[in-house]
């Protein structure tokens, strides 16, 4: 489709929807508060707003549509449409939060039960499901953390947070907002984070560790728990970044390493719906000793009925507007009960089959490479280092030009501390088929570059748009974050 | 039997992969991970339900213990919504295409660009601001970020806060800004709006809310701007953008940040899961500069006359330099930005005044009706959008005795205080409804006279 | 989307659903009923089958994705997306149809309104909701006029129906198949259904008329009321084809012309989906001597509650399982509601302007014509016939060439009595840049067919598959109408 | 306000375009209609309900009026069966692609076509027949149909049908049937089974059902054929493909037609609106020239390896050769027949198979605990497949008792005879708490002794 923008749609006059008069008398607002000019919003009919979004949507690749192992870290996995139907049923949609606890039982046992699940997956002692997000699940970490070292009369001192560079950003970057001065390890000559670069950093001023494990290149660090123990022996706390929990459930659990703290993504692990980013939907679980300092409320059951309880003086208080994102909590529910332990085990093996699998075929392509040997778990971050030397093409373009393909890869996030890189992370939900087209693309295309670089460099040829010149976007004269500062700024 | 949700749990493909990469078994691969740290026993966890039909069933026994408010007449705000949600925006949000979609490029993924561009595009005319973010988790965090934005900006670290804002929310800002930000409550007024206001130039900002927690419309919005920027600092205002179609946008009165959650455009309320936060400024690069979110901006293609898009600014974001960006940003609720964007196509400039009217008008019945019922109502002199506090003897009382008549009656904010939300769902015959209820509810114990301001509380 | 035939992609052992397990003694099956060999249905995951539907439904052209005003006769217009969600919700999706009254009371007045809306609407009597189709509701019209000259003894004697060619091709085919001998009227050199002819025509043995008004070019026959009195005077019975009544709601009634029965389409008119090809739903209406003969049961109201009457022993009986298709008169019901009367009769002005602006548009192009002037109301059959001469390129051609730009159009019944036809209805639906788009997109074509004839002839250049050959579709020797049928004829 | 649904009903577009075509009024357009046949008044119509919001309350309200069978615990059948829906059966027939598109060309519907095509290809694997059609209205359709089919292929006009045939479902075969073929009805054996068959030069076809009126699996299919071959007719069958995981399909013993009903493939009960009927038959030329609808069949393109779809032998219908072709065709139920094919690629040849197993042994399940709750189970003998027939003193009065425990107990046949319908929904304890509740109902009157078999009518 060649969609304009929709104020470029727009016609005097129409509507797509009308609103029920107020049937009472109107209200006279007075000039210091009545809007003056109307906004310029579209004006369209109904079907032709719907048109229009049923265009845009087709122009984008999902897990429905794709193969959509590309966006390694990410946990791309199908996410049942039975629990959609859940949660677009009013007995969730059209719940508000602050009903009355008995007209909520139903909503309440989920949460209960989904945070027993929760914490025998992990082994910790309790899990709130309040955050809205992985990231916001982190930074509820570092506020229990700080509360926790606050409580022991530790909290001006504890001013360090030390993360390693292939975790999430967010865990320097929460640690940072919240105040702390981020130390970041760098990987060793193995790929794992610098042991010793860890015993250099540690010590009174360490609030804590905050790590991911197996890394965003797929690599399981062995001596997590010494790393957990020397962060302890400091006196700080140890919280594991569980993003990357896909091929660990029922293998290895957060407390077994001694962590304190840990957090996973409901939509990464536990399959509900990346949404195009979001909303998702994150769980913090904590040991007794930290459970405490949990936000709240928190969901009770007395042996008859759920609860909630707000009275916890040591808790660090509200993360989000309410109790949390429901609708996710329901559809990570359903989707453990339709798997139970059995199938949460074969998922995280199957995950790490798939991921090897792919390895194996995409390390068979020329100038692939995967940096610091094949221990994988689900995913690997690949470099097309080698390709790039020889063709000249980055990794970016040889993704724009796979996407002409109908697949998607991510690179990394900054820096790229593996050159040209790219992470794949073939969840369990994909088939040994779409593992063989996925790879037999990405050869297709390092073929192509070896032949005809500038063809792939031309990418996209089978898209939506052709190349974007991006120059504009950094440029505060230019860039256009808005119809309305592109109108003023290159239409008048 | 294979699992549905696992194809390649299939024992003969399996044995296949294994094949191929020369694997004995899947133990195998998992070498990496020490012994003693391995799980020796299956989780503990129920059984599994894995057929569709069981597990719809247990979903259904489960979930038809709730009581929703298409079956209760609820009159309950406070933060969470009961607009008319249109049903293309479910059917647009419902789209696997969109629901299912992450983080693509601009090529594959252009759909999802350019619907997310609309979004901030027509929440910028809402807004009249030119800068708008991709959505924040909500309006708790965007006025978080908005008033780290402010501090980040001055180079200050003292914020004057409307005391008229929900308890929870305090407790979030309290949370996220106490360690480096001190927070200075301005008194609510008698008439319910912001109270007496006294800054200096050691305030980075002074942030408002409109309507505030009582649904009191704050007039001295300009008054306040002027305020803060004779100090140096920088009006924050917080506004739900569904008032916009009658009230003025913060920008029409100085205001250099707003910020607020988009709920109310077109999502449900869904227990508290269809939050997604706004933030808006002006274009200048200093204030752009101090976004955490993502900006989707557009850009030109090689085929003149073709829209592009991509990231503004990227370099400011904890995706371009860890650490040292601005907060951070991750996955957040860009699902509910595109749902509000076809909100917003869908009401157009005039459907938002309509909307704005016919809650004005009958917050304002609402308002009347239970004052005839015997209710005392607090403010009734100022403007109040969609919210109104009453107070009487007995909160819980009152909210018992709504419940035998099916209704959720407003929130409690203490002892003697509840909150009611109108909005265009409800129809007079409702408010007549409640009314009759609060009347037959309060013959118990009469009318009470006198009150003061009660704390802004909620029951959660 | 290059997708496979789903059993391509079939690998034995894979599931896409689980089934519940009996939980009590399974039962043996004598050999006589128990079946040898499985049947070779695809193995599949949950997830791949429903990636493999959403792409085949992403290589469609529907109302909402399309200008669709290309399917003449068929009234494409917008199905609002909020009646589907009436008829999903589990008090329409999960009633069975034989509850007590007494559970459903809100479905069947629900049919009593929108029977009597539709009485309104034509003038009618009573009308039957029964039909799940308009070929049904013609076919049950028939055997109500089959019933009504039974009753009067004059059941052998009346054996012709009399119809016109520009009238869907069901009217024939239904009075054929109900045993009546078919007499169809030509257009005369004016394009109206030859009055003379039916004079000639009509007689003791005539027991019927059906015929469309406007007929499926557009065009509105004004002597109507004459037909049907011509008939009359005959004895025979006047039944009117109200496919076409878009353009006419609250303009002119059947009643007004002295029909005795009729006909709606609810999901042209009323706006209920497509659905590929159904589920329709058709509406028979019929005037008071004719409504004994109404198939059964009816939805009556006692002025308390709703019932259904069964117990009419001159009715023709069922017509199909059930009451009706009620998702479809849910949504039909709730569609009139959000009009109401002025709204009706703004969609017929519009419906007629709308085609009258298309039409001013298309006779703008080279090439295009309208037989017969320009008296239409809500649709045209137009005629590529000079663009044909002078360029050789045929109507369907041309028709696959607009679809590389995203548009469809539909060209007749046969025969083409109009020649290298194509019939366009732009419904109320579409907006004047809509026609103006797809106006365009037809001259382009036209355009290239005189500029490179053989550039239309080769298309499609821009969907999924290239120039089907047909040969083998009338070839019982090599047609494959099942993978099955294609696998033992040319796999194996 | 211009209408939601009609864009150019806005004034100033009406009047460009009036003007662009030089006419004065949209009223000068409809000339052609006469004066004497204009309504000269507003239609007599409700009030609308413009607003989305109002139009939603309206219809909650009627709707809110119905009882659904996730409310009470439902054993209704008798042609329309409550098995589970899978989720992706929904997703794919919601989908505004399918469900908008209509009659495009294999080029831009090609995704219509294919799916079209896999349905009936798949159908044609679980009935082991090589041609399928494209669904008809439903099964009452298909069965008049395909002994229509039967009485053009043969030349003859008599049928011996099978007398364990719904009420209904007669009523519209004599409709469709009696003005040119004699139907004769087969007497109900003892066992619930087909009786006495005798036929012979001047029959058409037998036509069986199996699962019968009375859920009785028909054990005698080959024999049927051998006899209507031998007389040189043809055995037409109708069955509910559901049943095929487990039964043998017709063409295994011989039949020449086989049809039925698809809705319990993946629809909803939806109050009668999930139907859709098949007909199937070998490969043979003269049997696929009396198919009346569409078939779609697979055609190379110039492309070699790509498959384009096309429409088989259209020169049979009536699209073609108006009442020359065969009965009529059009518009039907196709997205039933793309959602069965969902359906059943979602269930494979496993899936189909232990659903079978299933209801095959909750059906005997329930047919033991309502004996001996005290009902009289017919035709205990045979072997059932999903429904069933009990004699009781009282239909009515048992339905009654049922209901004041939330159950529909069943389809009234007669007075004394109700139709029980159990599927994979009704879990053993669904069926374990009727028979408490059939038990209770039946202690007022007590169990009766000795019945004659029922006729098959229904409740409505």
């Amino acid at each position: 489709w060649d969609e304009p923008i929709i104020f470029e749609q727009s016609r005097p006059g129409r509507r797509g929807i009308a609103v029920p008069a107020p049937g009472v008398p109107a209200v006279e607002l007075p000039d210091t508060v009545r809007r003056a000019e109307p906004p310029r919003l579209p004006e369209m009919s109904q079907l032709h707003v719907l048109r229009h979004y049923v265009r845009l949507s087709q122009e984008n690749l999902g897990v429905d549509q794709a193969i959509a192992v590309g966006q390694g870290t990410c946990t791309m996995k199908y996410s049942p449409k039975v629990n959609d139907r859940f949660v677009t049923d009013p007995k969730v949609a059209e719940l508000h939060p602050l009903q009355p606890d008995d007209t909520v039982q139903g909503v309440l046992e989920i949460y209960w039960r989904l945070e027993r699940m929760l914490a025998e997956i992990s082994g910790m002692h309790r899990v709130s499901l309040q955050p809205a997000s992985g990231s916001a699940a982190i930074y509820a970490n570092i506020a229990m953390i700080r509360a926790y070292h606050a409580s022991r009369g530790e909290g001006e001192r504890r001013d360090q947070v030390i993360t390693t560079m292939f975790s999430h950003p967010s865990n320097a970057a929460c640690a940072k907002t919240a105040g702390y001065e981020v130390i970041t390890l760098m990987p060793d000559e193995n790929g794992y984070p610098d042991i010793e670069a860890l015993r250099a950093a540690v010590g009174p001023r360490t609030a804590a560790l905050m790590i991911t494990n197996p890394e965003d290149t797929g690599i399981f660090n062995p001596r997590i728990a010494e790393f957990v123990a020397l962060v302890h022996e400091a006196g700080g706390l140890a919280c594991y970044d569980q993003a990357n929990a896909n091929g660990l459930l029922g293998v290895t659990r957060a407390a077994d390493a001694g962590f304190d703290l840990c957090h996973f993504n409901l939509h990464k692990t536990f399959s509900t719906p990346h949404a195009c980013g979001g909303p998702a939907a994150g769980a913090s679980g904590v040991s007794e000793a930290l459970a405490p300092f949990l936000p709240g409320p928190t969901v009770e059951f007395d042996g008859s009925r759920y609860h909630l309880d707000a009275d916890r003086p040591l808790s660090v208080g509200k993360m989000r507007p309410f109790l949390g994102v429901t609708p996710n909590v329901v559809r990570a529910y359903a989707w453990i009960m339709a798997l139970g332990a059995a199938g949460l085990r074969e998922v995280a093996e199957t995950a790490v089959l798939n991921n090897n699998y792919l390895m194996h075929k995409v390390l068979q392509i020329k100038g692939a490479s995967a940096p610091w040997g094949r221990n994988r778990l689900e995913q690997v971050r690949y470099s097309w280092q080698e390709l790039s030397e020889e063709t000249g093409v980055h990794s970016e373009e040889i993704g724009v030009r796979a996407a002409d393909f109908g697949v998607h890869y991510w690179t990394s996030h900054h820096p790229y501390v593996v050159p040209e890189p790219f992470t794949l992370e073939p969840t369990e939900s994909y088939s040994k088929e779409d593992l063989d087209e996925y790879a037999a693309i990405l050869e297709h295309v390092a073929d192509e570059a070896r032949r005809d670089p500038g063809l792939v460099k031309g990418a996209p040829y089978n898209q939506t748009i052709h190349r974007i010149d991006p120059s504009s976007l950094d440029d505060p004269g230019r860039w256009s974050p808005t119809w309305r500062a592109y109108t003023r700024k290159h239409l008048s | 039997m294979t699992h549905p949700y696992i194809p390649n749990a299939e024992p003969g493909v399996r044995a296949e992969m294994l094949a191929a990469i020369g694997a004995a078994s899947v133990e195998e691969l998992y070498a990496a991970i020490p012994a003693d740290l391995r799980l020796d026993r299956p989780l503990d966890l129920p059984e599994p339900l894995v057929s569709e039909h069981e597990l719809v069933a247990h979903m259904r026994g489960l979930l038809g213990r709730n009581t929703d408010t298409t079956e209760a007449l609820s009159f309950l705000g406070h933060g969470c919504y009961p607009h008319h949600v249109p049903a293309v925006c479910d059917e647009i949000n419902g789209r696997g295409e969109f629901l299912t979609a992450y983080a693509g490029e601009p090529y594959e993924d252009h759909g999802r660009f350019q619907a997310l561009f609309e979004y901030v595009s027509m929440m910028a005319e809402l807004l009249e601001m030119d800068v708008v973010n991709v959505p924040t988790y909500d309006g708790y965090q965007a006025a978080g970020t908005a008033i780290r934005m402010a501090v980040r900006y001055t180079g200050r670290s003292k914020v004057l806060i409307s005391g008229a804002v929900a308890a929870d929310k305090m407790s979030k800002l309290h949370d996220f800004l106490d360690h480096d930000v001190e927070l200075v409550v301005a008194p609510v007024g008698p008439g319910g709006e912001i109270g007496d206001v006294r800054i200096d130039e050691t305030f980075a900002a002074i942030y408002l809310e409109t309507p505030n927690v009582y649904g009191v419309v704050e007039t001295r919005g300009r008054e306040l701007a002027e305020l803060a920027h004779a100090a140096g600092a920088l009006l924050v205002v917080s506004t739900d953008p569904i008032s916009l179609g009658v009230l003025a946008p913060p920008a029409a009165y100085g205001a250099d940040i707003a910020c607020g959650d988009i709920q109310s455009l077109g999502m449900h309320q869904a227990h508290g899961g269809g939050h997604a936060g706004y933030i808006a400024t002006r274009d200048e690069e200093r204030l752009v500069a101090e976004f955490p979110s993502r900006l989707f901006g557009l850009a030109p293609t090689e085929v003149p006359g073709e829209y592009g898009f991509g990231d503004v600014f990227y370099d400011r974001t904890s995706f371009a330099h860890r650490e040292e960006g601005k907060e951070w940003v991750g996955t957040a609720a860009a699902l509910w930005g595109i749902t509000a964007g076809v909100y917003l196509a869908l009401m157009g400039p005039e459907g938002m005044r309509e909307l704005g009217e016919t809650i004005l008008a009958r917050t304002r019945y609402a308002m009347e009706r239970l004052a005839a019922a015997g209710a005392r109502v607090l403010h009734p002199d100022a403007v109040h959008f969609r919210e109104f506090a009453i107070e009487v003897p007995s909160a819980d009382g009152l909210l018992a005795a709504l419940r035998e008549h099916g209704i959720f009656g407003g929130v409690r904010l203490d002892d003697r205080t509840l909150l009611v939300c109108v909005t265009e769902r409800h129809s007079r015959d409702d408010i007549d409804r409640l009314a009759a209820a609060v009347r037959e509810g309060l013959s118990v114990s009469g009318t009470i006279e006198g009150a003061g301001t009660p704390a802004a509380g909620e029951t959660a």
